[in-house]
């Protein structure tokens, strides 16, 4: 299957994501933003950095790339869309995701590995976990403190679309085990429909054991699986959509 | 016209014999563009004049040397048709009047020296000095530094790997800021900064010229408009978007083999890469500012010749292949502009609107620039400062209250409130987490690594600058060994005081000669590095400070070790000899509050040999962990062999060092700085291997103890003298400085 | 024309960085600060003069691009220049 | 007492942020956007009510940690609260 990444202008994890596929036996094609067709794809990922510099907010204009149209599409067609790190907060500016994000609690970057714990696997991009499996996995960001209103909060909760939490090792939610602030320690959420998921650590840069973990082999791994057996599947575009 | 008289000779800091040289190489006076010229490159900081003489001593060549001194960055074979592409560089004031974009600027700078050499920049590393972080002053410059050095850095999408922090407060006044850069490149792929073929069209990239880093005594001169006399401030904004964009299009287009070279334009802008790519060239270059992309309006030539924007590159293209660079350009919305072309002149020409406004010899610019000689003169304290009486500093500490005020210092606490601020793992290629090793990379489609340290210690180069760069030289390649890797080059940063004081130059010829010599007895060639002078606050210099980087080669990076132990009931084996040497070591100055005594006497035939022998341990799988000692000795190395390991921890017993003398025989056996040594923890059925191997190789080596339990035990003679709770230790040890920048609330 | 463009945080969302100053301040013996809140702007500059025209075009700007209205709030206001 | 402290890059000082801002403005369509330039203004609340003392203290709060003057300018201006 073929995940397709897309590139904007300082995206900076884009070739890890694409590694990443490969690492698993899959195919991976670097998409430039500036296209408006997505080509052949199974899954998009939304890769890890620092589109146009993140200066205004992160995410804020390169959710304006010609791409995303066919992003959008491509989400609303089912496809599995997977936004990590900076790509998460490209969905969120977006509207793909609910919520937005703000400085970490204490205004640093963070970068370290952090236990976190996978809530709902009913996911393309969580299928093959274990409810509750706790991943080991690098954070590297500014502003990861996710933040939505209250009543947007608890929805998510209710839908059971919050996917990813900080938790300790063990899996409990502890003051300490929450790097940035994050409503609920949440790390990652999805959307109503459950193809489109987005979370701030980075399983792409931990597929393999020199890398300090290989834990985040099993989320594009789900992807693949879900895609092959024909769970989590974009549907045709409809010619008549227009 | 402005005459050029005393005063605008001052302003420009040229003297009156260097003028008269200016006139000899022209064949007339200059005009006040040409001046302009003149004095930024051959400013102490481009052309090296007090330095030169010295730095022409160090061995820079070697079977792997592709490229020495002399280019934007160093190069060095590492096998399979694959390069290490490294430089140090500087950015000391910058970062002290304005630590965020002082530092980030400073990692700018050097990650262009590095893409500019056609290779993809894989790791950086950072040496930094600052005040005690008692000082108000100090703690905000240290965040602010760190701050930006990650800001820079993580943006860009370039791990830290590694680096080291040391607090002083001889860096109050003047901290210092060295950031390496490390890249990689096929051999074939390596472009020079060279200008060659004549007509061929040279183009300017990256981001708009303004009047930024244009020295604010020269701009005073009458020449220019009141606005432009406006005192400029010598630090900019760090656009790390805008140099991602360059990189990434700059890798692009060198793939193409469209360019004939290019080069950065930092020091010195526009005039450093016209006259040195021309120079490098044998060629000389035609430009016309008027097509020089302008920030602001009512530019003078001067002016933008002069300008230090950052994110600027400079190319010569190969004529016909213009609209391919162009278009590369144009997909990552950058626009290059030509700008001029090359000739055969051996001159840089510039013009404004078509009118010539300069006319000057390239090597006059760059190559036949002043040379100082300047006096040398050993500082009168020095021998003083050497002299250390052990009767005259009181009580020895007890040990396990020396090992608790060592493991909280914050000089050999975990530097972990810093570097969590970087990012470590894009890339994917860091594969020893940091803090944990020197940095290691990977390289993807090969089974090699790259390992890097930076080190350096300014105390011993105080009391003894020869003796002391030979010791960072040894500690920095023996931390790159311990993670099993072959030091195959050395970059340097020179960081010192005002030059033209005979103390200082003094410094700073033995801080080469220390480094020249111990490069060659460890075969190392030095491929570059970088000279910071003028290290001073209020006639008060810094400590001589000069910081070794070193890449190591690991031939499979999968035989690598970090310092941790890995397994409890393992041996723990001391490597070298421990002459419990007590001069300018952290226990003299954290708890005696002195720095004196001669720093540690280095036997480089010793120091490679058990460089050698731990490769080859490490390449070999016999030692589960390996760390070097340096700050704080044996004791504090053995802790931290064993925090980070989820709690394994350790007893020793190791003899006494004979003769030292008023009760310090246990603290200078336990806390001594003798260089040459490193703990290794090795399962107990290979012990007698490791230790026949040693003997083999002529290295001291002792079983000292075992790993596990949940303590840290040392005796000497038998006697325990220290007995304390793993995790307390470690807590103190990795807390320190976040403890001390946590805000009082 | 120009124009500025405030941008801050909602009331109802923690504000990390005026929380850091805020600290810092405290820290440095200034013990009467009570809160601070942290803010942006954006001076735009626009061709052409006519007042009304700029600022309903400066608010489309706002709405579209320069504040996030899950967390931010924004006020525009004319420079005359 | 309430204060605003806004701070921005001295003019001579490039604006890598404004920049990105402008061409982001420049391709969503707004052609007649000649510059923008970012600032970030701190709102102080401070304990205690006379109005000079509060400006003093705050400009003192600007001149010492809000901004730093070699690339930034500043102005402390007084809210009624
Ligand atoms: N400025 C820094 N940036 C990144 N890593 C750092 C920095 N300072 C220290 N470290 C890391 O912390 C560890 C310990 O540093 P140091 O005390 O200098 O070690 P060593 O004595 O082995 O040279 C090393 O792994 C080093 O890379
Ligand atoms: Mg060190």
């Amino acid at each position: 299957m073929t995940f397709a990444v897309v590139v904007f202008p300082g995206s900076n994890s884009d070739r890890d994501a694409a590694e990443a596929a490969r690492v698993l036996g899959e195919r991976a094609r670097l998409v430039w933003h500036k296209d408006t067709e997505l080509g052949e794809a199974d899954a998009v990922i939304l890769p890890g950095g620092f589109a146009h510099g993140d200066y205004l907010r992160t995410g804020a204009i390169a959710r304006f790339s010609p791409i995303m149209g066919a992003v959008a599409d491509f989400a609303e067609r089912g496809g599995p869309v997977l936004g990590i790190c900076n790509g998460f907060q490209v969905l969120l500016e977006a509207g793909l995701l609910p919520g937005a994000m703000v400085r970490n609690r204490d205004i640093k970057f963070r970068c370290e590995f952090v236990p976190v714990r996978v809530d709902q696997v009913d996911t393309p991009f969580t299928s093959a976990c274990a409810p509750g499996q706790v991943l080991h996995l690098p954070i590297a960001h500014g502003e990861g403190n996710y933040y939505a209103p209250p009543d947007v909060v608890e929805s998510l909760e209710a839908n059971r679309q919050v996917i990813f939490r900080y938790t300790d090792r063990s899996g409990a939610m502890t003051e300490g085990s929450n790097p940035n602030g994050s409503v609920h320690a949440i790390a990652g959420i999805c959307n109503a429909a459950r193809n489109v998921v987005g979370l701030m650590p980075h399983p792409e840069r931990a597929c393999e054991a020199p890398l300090g973990s290989d834990d985040g082999r099993i989320v594009l791994a789900s992807a693949a699986e879900a895609i092959r057996d024909g769970r989590f599947r974009a549907r045709p575009a409809a010619a008549a959509s227009r | 016209m402005t005459t050029i008289d005393s005063s605008v000779l001052e302003r420009h800091g040229i003297t009156p014999d260097e003028y008269q040289r200016i006139i000899e190489l022209l064949g007339r006076e200059p005009n006040l563009l040409e001046l302009g010229l003149f004095s930024v490159m051959w400013s102490e900081h481009c052309s090296y004049k007090s330095s030169r003489v010295h730095l022409k001593t160090l061995p820079t060549t070697g079977p792997r040397v592709l490229q020495g001194p002399g280019e934007n960055a160093g190069a060095v074979d590492i096998g399979e048709g694959l390069a290490a592409v490294f430089k140090i560089e500087s950015h000391n004031h910058p970062s002290f009047i304005e630590p965020y974009q002082g530092a980030a600027t400073g990692v700018g700078g050097i990650i262009r020296d590095i893409f500019t050499m056609g290779a993809r920049p894989i790791g950086l590393l950072n040496a930094l000095r600052f005040g005690s972080l008692d000082q108000p002053l100090a703690r905000r410059i240290f965040e602010g530094v760190v701050a930006g050095v990650g800001g820079y850095g993580n943006s860009i999408g370039i791990p830290t790997i590694g680096g080291e922090i040391v607090f002083d407060d001889v860096y109050a006044g003047n901290p210092l800021v060295n950031v390496l850069c490390l890249g990689l490149a096929r051999h074939d792929e390596i472009i020079k900064g060279n200008a060659g073929g004549e007509g061929n069209p040279v183009y300017y990239v990256g981001a708009k010229t303004g009047r930024d880093g244009i020295h604010g005594a020269t701009m005073a001169s009458a020449e220019f408009d009141e606005s432009s006399a406006e005192k400029r401030p010598a630090v900019q904004v760090g656009d790390p978007f805008m140099e991602k964009l360059l990189m990434e299009a700059c890798l692009e287009v060198q793939k193409t083999g469209a360019l004939v070279g290019i080069q950065d334009m930092g020091a010195a802008g526009l005039t450093c890469a016209t006259s040195e790519m021309s120079s490098r060239g044998g060629t000389g270059m035609d430009v016309d500012v008027m097509h020089v992309p302008q920030r602001e309006t009512g530019m003078t030539p001067y002016e933008t010749m002069l300008s230090e924007s950052q994110e600027r590159m400079l190319m010569v293209v190969h004529a016909g292949r213009e609209a391919e660079v162009e278009a590369i350009f144009e997909k990552w919305d950058l626009h290059a502009v030509r700008i001029g072309h090359v000739t055969s002149t051996g001159r840089v020409r510039i013009h404004e609107h078509g009118t010539l406004v300069a006319d000057v010899p390239a090597p006059a610019l760059t190559d036949e620039g002043p040379v100082y000689r300047r006096p040398m003169r050993e500082p009168a304290w020095q021998r003083e400062v050497q002299k250390l009486s052990l009767e005259s500093l009181g009580a020895p500490a007890a040990p396990q209250d020396a090992m608790d005020a060592l493991l909280g210092s914050p000089i050999i606490a975990s530097k972990r409130w810093a570097y969590h601020q970087y990012d470590h793992t894009v890339g994917t290629n860091t594969i020893a987490q940091p803090g944990t090793a020197s940095g290691v990379v990977r390289i993807k489609g090969s089974k090699r690594g790259l390992a890097v340290s930076v080190d350096g210690n300014g105390r011993f180069c105080y009391l003894d600058p020869y003796r002391g760069a030979m010791l960072a030289v040894a500690e920095a390649a023996r931390n790159v060994a311990v993670v099993g890797a072959e030091p195959v080059g050395a970059t340097n940063n020179l960081n010192f005081g005002n030059p033209e004081r005979p103390e200082i130059m003094w410094q700073f010829g033995e801080a080469v000669r220390g480094i020249g010599d111990a490069c060659r007895a460890l075969e190392v060639p030095v491929t570059g590095g970088n000279v910071s002078l003028y290290n001073e606050t209020e006639g008060r210099a810094i400590y001589p400070t000069p910081v070794l980087g070193i890449v190591g080669l690991l031939e499979d990076a999968s035989r690598t070790v970090t310092r941790q132990f890995q397994s409890p009931g393992a041996r723990i084996v001391a490597l070298g000899d421990n002459r419990g040497e007590l001069g300018g070591s952290e226990y003299l100055a954290c708890l005696h509050g002195q720095v004196a005594g001669a720093p540690p006497a280095l036997d480089l035939q010793a120091e490679r040999a058990l460089q050698r022998l731990i490769i080859a341990l490490v390449r070999e799988g016999l030692v589960e962990s390996a760390h070097d000692c340096s700050e704080g000795g044996l004791a504090v190395a053995v802790a931290e062999c064993a925090f980070d390991t989820g709690g394994i921890g350790a007893t020793v017993d190791v003899p006494a060092v004979d003769g030292i003398r008023a009760g310090f025989g246990v603290n200078a056996t336990l806390f001594g700085e003798s260089a040459s040594r490193i703990v290794v923890s090795v399962a107990a059925a290979r012990l007698d291997t490791v230790l026949a191997r040693a003997a083999k190789a002529g290295v001291p080596a002792a079983a000292i103890g075992e790993t596990g339990g949940d303590r840290l035990r040392f005796s000497v003679d038998g006697a325990i003298v220290i007995d304390m709770a793993l995790e307390g230790a470690e807590t103190r040890w990795a807390t320190a400085i976040e403890r001390k920048m946590a805000r009082a609330r | 024309m120009r124009a500025r463009v405030y941008v801050t945080l909602k009331p109802s969302v923690f504000d990390p960085q005026g929380r850091v100053v805020a600290d810092a301040l405290l820290s440095l013996g200034y013990e009467d600060v009570k809160d601070v809140r942290q803010g942006k702007f954006f001076e735009v500059e626009l061709d052409g003069g006519d007042p009304a025209t700029a600022e309903a075009r400066v608010t489309e700007m706002a709405e579209k691009l320069l504040a996030n209205p899950v967390i931010e709030s924004y006020r525009v206001e004319l420079l005359r220049s």
